[in-house]
């Protein structure tokens, strides 16, 4: 099987799927579609793991990415609970109201 | 099985602080009492082992550090010294652990106390078996810190506190002493192990040199640490204070085990000690004069346990003597004797301070021979231990002190004399303590007391210790009795015997010691050991004369009026407090108070406050690319992060 | 013209759709008799009659019929839909919710494989090695549909209905998991099917090896298909029916079947994992494919697993009228204070259980 | 080649969806992508061999962390509002464009020859087994540190978004 899909397919679509969630990070305004965009990215990370993997014929890249799902799993719950206490503090969660740090 | 002596205790240190339930204080009683008597069953059949093999015995417990040519492993050695050591600390430690149950029992906390306790006598037992410098030192600071929490354990009241942060600050002085020792050894022998050292010392015959200056200030340098934990002069002022902890405090630590850990330290080291001579001059007068010095003070106290705790820094410094003129094994047998009879007379004095609910002061004592006739009894062989009253341990450990230091070579007979005239002091005080306690009308307060109970006799499990103690205090004498009456029925110095092995003499330092086994006149120790007892007597009889009967005001008023400024002196305890308090403690506050002032404020904060000043004024420049916008940073990073990439590939 | 000749891959093809289809049918069929089931079901335990009028001529049937009627109602009735809804998603919901549940279904093995032409096909839609993990993820999708369908009705009690019913749902499934591990190590295999074979006889089910795993599953069963006593999601008392509330007509029976199914699908993974699967006790599959050949011992095993998954359909009911529902707190304590540590200290009993008798 | 045409299949799906996800301005639609996205990824990973992987993605991911964003964006009542405003799309667009057509140069590039060939030796059907091996072998250190990190995770949530009703101890 490993044969009929060439790893560089599985790189352009992470490729793809990387850009896409970079870009939903530059362009969105609300903080919880940020936190979606990336999701996609560490899912083409993902995606990546899983096809080298396949294509050096061992298990490493799976491990690693349960890995990366359990730092998703961390960062999405810590980024929501703090988008939670952003819109207690500020009433919402547009990302330009976010300037704290201003120089 | 070596090892199960110091887990015991230590076990029982855990249990009674973390784990166990802190509410029944028989659960705590009898966890810690447990734990202290399987130490002592270990330990005994650890000694019956050495005894039957006859030969050291080291164990390898694991290689704690390493670094460089420096080795130190966890190793414990079981010789003649640290076998009879272990087996003072459980055997006493237990007894006084039984005690300790019913003079506590008052107390809301004994959880903690007993915790104290067991994880002092694992630290003890961890000093006198380790087998290098390190293992030792970490004993010693484990005791110094025990010795802390429990002077302290009443530590609601400022004086206490007070008292065992003093005792902690002094031996510190003690323990930068140990520290420099161990620093000087390691950098001229390479290695800090006992039994490396002791055949480096007898190589060392074989150099043109055999006293190296460095001897001098290694062994002074220990001794330092020994005036320290072994409250000699000058650092001696923290053991009375110490008096402020529960009295089977002071009597397993500050009278029993602890104090005397300079001495053994001192002993486990003989055989640099005999290799520098102007050491063990140092050490013999120091010994000496801190026995007369504190007797005398001891003369004048009126707080029960204060006499005993001068008594206690005097029996110490004939300890010391006797390793001042090299009679290590005196030392090490009054070491015995004295653990003995000193915990009975501090538990005695315990009894009577809790049957008077109390009450510390002596001259609202008296009496009390009826009401408590059980410690009476015990207090009486006690003192009769102490000033040595023929056939009573204290009277052949002691003579042997004196023998020895009138032989000594340079300034024999004067170390004696001083020495004489303590033990005349000793006797004095003692009795004196024993007429005011024990004897004559009772002078109780009857307005300080809410209740009217009259004194009553401890329970069982607090006379029985006491009973144990009077017999072993008569008992151990026998032991040790000098070679020219031991000869008299055919026997020897059994103990001296026992110690041979240890106490050595390396052969580079053998000329200098010849008086120690040179044939003396019979009849000159005959009549040194006549001249004490008739003095002893004669000290005995004035305090008895003095103080049996006669009005406690009177008494003193007589002696006051006739000497006042004597009595006044000795009364403040030649004001030795008040002297380093002046001169050495009010200048180190200001001294530290200025260089907090000068350093701490002005250049150290300053310069910190500087830099900030300065990234605060200048960091303005580069911040015009901080906008604080999200989506203006992630771009960065991913042009950033694009950028690395389209370089890494062309 | 000549028959193409037919390769593993078409047959396989084929007899997927073919099974799919079938189990689609069967299991449209479930909620009418568990409604009949469940109305007769508290008659009997009340001492009363129950629903018994409606019938052909005078064949009453016990009221089998009724339900008949009830379906044909609710497909005709008008549907509404809320003004303030989310369209989209308020149509989406139910379908969203049934799909996990039929995927859910079809990768339980029914029973033992047959042979059709000398085609060897395994009896469950889609036979996986890592079966037990796909239905843990099957389950986890799950929750959209009852999130979206309280969301997408826009309105306080369907939200509030939802958002209790994923929570719960999101809740056990981790106890649900955890109940599977024991079984897992003890069986060595995710595989359903081959965890059935490796309960061939009665002492090694899994009820007996691991009982406290059973004791969690069974809990977690209710609690997933938010059924009595756990059924605060619907709370007709206080939330009027839950997520559902708004919903009528075919999307509300939509609902209705994917509980259902979700109910059989989780008496099926129970008697799997726990009771032999389509296994007869004492009787062993070789004796039965000697017997009567292997089709037919197959059709005996699917009727066993049938008859097992029957009885905790029955265990559903019987318990939806026994027991009073729980408060919302106590079943977040049951879930999280209780079933969690419990299956924890399961995992590692086994797991040292195992290690000492493999050393 | 139906493989492959599958992989072409939910790559399209997958890349639609997340498409979707950056530009619908409904967060609970965009959620909802999300779990096409995901789910389309995990029968990628099927069809590359790793079920193992497949099913925690749908476990874990669509499972877990999208049921969280749904849940946050259902409290905060987010669809009720248009909140999902682009930031000067144009632009932004632009750039995108170029950058992934300079990532895609790049990977042709970056695949004439350097890119390790394909193992012969491909892992066994059974690979759940040789990643619960590793897991618990090599990586079992890393393994309890995700665990803890995990758990770290789990405190900080809660701790974050606990609403401060308890009154300072002094105050």
């Amino acid at each position: 099987m490993s044969s009929i899909i060439p790893i560089e397919h599985s790189l352009i679509l992470a490729f793809l799927l990387f850009f896409i969630g970079a870009a939903g990070v530059l362009i969105r305004r609300n903080l919880i579609t940020v936190l979606m965009s990336i999701e996609l990215m560490l899912n083409s990370a993902n995606l990546l793991f899983v096809a080298a993997s396949r294509q050096v014929g061992n298990v490493d890249g799976q491990v690693m990415m349960s890995f990366v799902v359990v730092i998703a799993a961390c960062e999405a719950a810590i980024g929501l609970a703090m988008v939670i206490a952003i819109f207690r503090r500020y009433g919402n969660i547009k990302t330009e109201f976010l300037r704290a740090l201003r120089g | 099985m070596i090892w199960m002596v110091l887990a015991f205790p230590l076990l029982g240190a855990l249990l009674n602080g973390f784990l166990l339930p802190r509410r029944s204080k028989f659960l705590s009683h009898g966890v810690a009492v447990a734990a202290v008597g399987s130490a002592f069953l270990c330990a005994c059949s650890v000694f019956l082992d050495f005894f039957a093999a006859r030969r050291p015995q080291l164990h390898f417990g694991f290689e704690w550090l390493r670094a460089g040519k420096f080795v130190a492993p966890f190793e414990l050695a079981v010789d003649q010294l640290s076998g009879l050591m272990i087996l003072i600390i459980t055997g006493i430690g237990t007894l006084i652990h039984i005690y300790a149950g019913g003079y506590m029992k008052e107390e809301e906390t004994t959880y903690r106390f007993f915790a104290y306790l067991n994880l002092f006598i694992f630290m003890m037992l961890l000093l006198v078996l380790g087998n290098n410098l390190l293992v030792m030192f970490v004993g010693w600071e484990g005791v110094g810190l025990c010795s802390y929490l429990l002077i302290g354990y009443w530590f609601q009241e400022e004086a206490n506190a007070k008292a065992g942060m003093k005792a902690f600050l002094v031996n510190r002085i003690g323990d930068i002493g140990f520290l420099i020792g161990i620093f000087l050894t390691f950098r001229h022998f390479g290695t800090v192990s006992f039994t490396e050292l002791s055949s480096w010392i007898n190589l060392m015959t074989t150099l043109p040199d055999p006293y190296p200056k460095a001897i001098f200030w290694i062994t002074l340098s220990f001794f330092i640490g020994a005036c320290g934990k072994s409250a000699q002069l000058p650092l001696y002022v923290w053991l009375p204070d110490a008096m402020a902890g529960p009295t089977p405090v002071s009597a397993l630590i500050h009278a029993a085990t602890m104090v005397t850990a300079g001495i053994f330290m001192m002993t486990r080291m003989s055989f640099f000690y005999y290799a520098a001579p102007d050491t063990m001059l140092i050490v013999a007068f120091v010994g000496a004069f801190t026995a007369l010095f504190a007797a005398t003070i001891a003369l004048v106290q009126t707080d029960i346990k204060k006499v005993l705790a001068y008594s206690t820094v005097s029996q110490l410094g004939y300890m010391v003597l006797a390793c001042g003129v090299g009679a290590f094994d005196a030392g090490v047998f009054h070491l015995l004797t004295h653990a003995c009879f000193k915990a009975l007379l501090f538990l005695g004095a315990g009894s009577v301070i809790f049957a008077m609910h109390h009450e510390q002061d002596m001259r609202r004592m008296g009496g009390l021979r009826k009401h408590l006739p059980i410690t009476h009894a015990v207090m009486l062989i006690g003192v009769l231990a102490i000033i040595g009253v023929p056939g009573f341990s204290g009277f052949f450990s002691k003579d042997e002190i004196l023998w020895k230091a009138f032989i000594f070579p340079t300034y024999g007979p004067i170390l004696w004399g001083v020495g004489f005239l303590a033990a005349g002091c000793t006797a004095f005080y003692m009795v004196r303590l024993l007429c005011l306690t024990f004897y004559g009308p009772s002078y109780q307060d009857p307005h300080a007391h809410h209740h009217h109970h009259e004194p009553h006799e401890t329970p069982w499990y607090m006379w029985a210790p006491l009973v144990i103690l009077a017999f072993l205090s008569v008992a151990v004498g026998y032991l040790g009795v000098p070679d020219f009456l031991a000869h008299l029925v055919g026997g020897r110095n059994l103990f001296a015997s026992y110690l041979e092995g240890l106490v050595y003499i390396p052969t580079s330092a053998r000329s200098a010691w010849t008086h120690l086994h040179a044939e003396h006149a019979h009849s000159l120790e005959w009549g040194l050991m006549l001249t004490s007892v008739a003095w002893v007597t004669l000290a005995a009889g004035t305090a008895v004369f003095c103080y049996v009967n006669r009005p406690v005001r009177g008494i003193a008023g007589f002696l006051g009026a006739h000497f006042p400024r004597v009595h006044q002196l000795l009364l403040d305890k030649y004001r030795v407090d008040e002297c380093y308090q002046q001169k050495i403690v009010t200048p180190l506050a200001e001294i530290s108070t200025f260089l907090w002032q000068l350093f701490d404020v002005r250049i150290l904060n300053g310069c910190v406050n500087w830099v900030g000043y300065l990234l605060m004024g200048t960091s303005g420049i580069a911040s015009f690319r901080m906008t604080g916008s999200l989506h203006r940073y992630g771009f960065w990073v991913l042009a950033g992060t694009v950028g690395i990439l389209v370089f890494s590939c062309f | 013209m000549e028959l193409p000749v037919l390769d593993e891959t078409a047959v396989q093809i084929i007899a997927t759709v073919v099974k799919f289809l079938v189990v689609l049918v069967a299991v449209l069929h479930i909620p009418p008799v568990m409604i009949w089931v469940e109305r007769r079901a508290p008659a009997l335990m009340q001492r009363r009659r129950g629903p018994n009028r409606v019938g052909f001529f005078r064949w009453r049937l016990w009221g089998l019929l009724q339900t008949l009627a009830d379906a044909v109602k609710l497909i005709f009735k008008e549907e509404s839909v809320p003004g303030s809804a989310y369209r989209g998603f308020f149509h989406l919901a139910p379908l969203i919710g049934l799909i996990p549940t039929l995927l859910f279904v079809s990768s339980i093995p029914f029973g033992p494989g047959i042979e059709i032409g000398g085609w060897k096909i395994s009896l469950s839609v889609i036979e996986l090695d890592i079966g037990a993990l796909f239905i843990l993820a099957v389950t986890g999708i799950g929750v959209y549909g009852v999130t979206l369908a309280g969301w997408a009705s826009n309105g306080k009690f369907s939200l509030l209905g939802s958002l209790r019913a994923s929570a719960q749902m999101i809740s056990y499934e981790i106890p649900l998991g955890l109940s599977l591990i024991p079984l897992v190590l003890i069986y060595g295999s995710l595989n359903l099917q081959q965890l059935i074979y490796a309960q061939s006889v009665v002492w090694k089910w899994g009820i007996f090896l691991s009982p406290i795993s059973f004791f969690i599953f069974l809990i977690c069963m209710f609690a997933e298909t938010n059924r009595a006593p756990f059924d605060l999601s619907e709370g007709e008392s206080e939330l009027v029916a839950g997520f559902h509330t708004e919903y009528g007509s075919a999307k509300f029976a939509l609902f209705f079947l994917s509980e259902y199914v979700a109910m059989f699908a989780l008496s099926c993974l129970c008697s799997v994992l726990f009771f032999g699967g389509w296994q007869i006790p004492f009787v062993s599959h070789a004796l039965l494919v000697s017997l009567l050949g292997v089709n037919l011992a197959a059709l005996v095993g699917v009727a066993t697993l049938l008859l097992k998954a029957a009885f905790f359909m029955w265990l559903y009911v019987w318990v939806r009228w026994t027991l009073p529902r729980f408060r919302y707190d106590q079943l977040m304590n049951l879930g999280w204070k209780f079933l969690l540590p419990l299956g924890l200290a399961n995992i590692c009993v086994t797991a040292l259980v195992l290690a000492v008798m493999g050393a | 080649m139906i493989e492959l045409g599958f992989f072409y299949l939910f790559a399209v799906i997958a890349l639609g969806a997340a498409l979707g996800v950056i530009l619908l301005k409904n967060p609970v639609a965009a959620a909802m992508l999300l779990v096409v996205t995901l789910c389309a990824l995990a029968a990628e990973y099927v069809l590359l061999g790793a079920e193992f992987s497949a099913a925690i993605q749908v476990l874990v991911y669509a499972g877990a962390i999208v049921i969280l964003f749904t849940f946050v964006i259902m409290l905060l009542n987010l669809g009720q509002e248009e909140v999902g405003q682009l930031m000067g799309v144009s632009k932004w667009a632009l750039l995108f464009s170029l950058l992934t057509g300079a990532a895609i140069i790049l990977i042709q590039r970056l695949s004439v020859g350097r890119l390790p060939e394909a193992a012969l030796s491909t892992l066994g059907s059974d690979n759940v087994y040789e990643v619960g091996m590793a897991l618990f072998t090599r990586y079992l250190w890393p393994f309890e540190l995700a665990s803890l990190l995990i758990l770290l995770a789990v405190i900080a949530s809660i701790v974050i978004a606990k609403k401060p009703t308890l009154p300072a101890r002094d105050a």
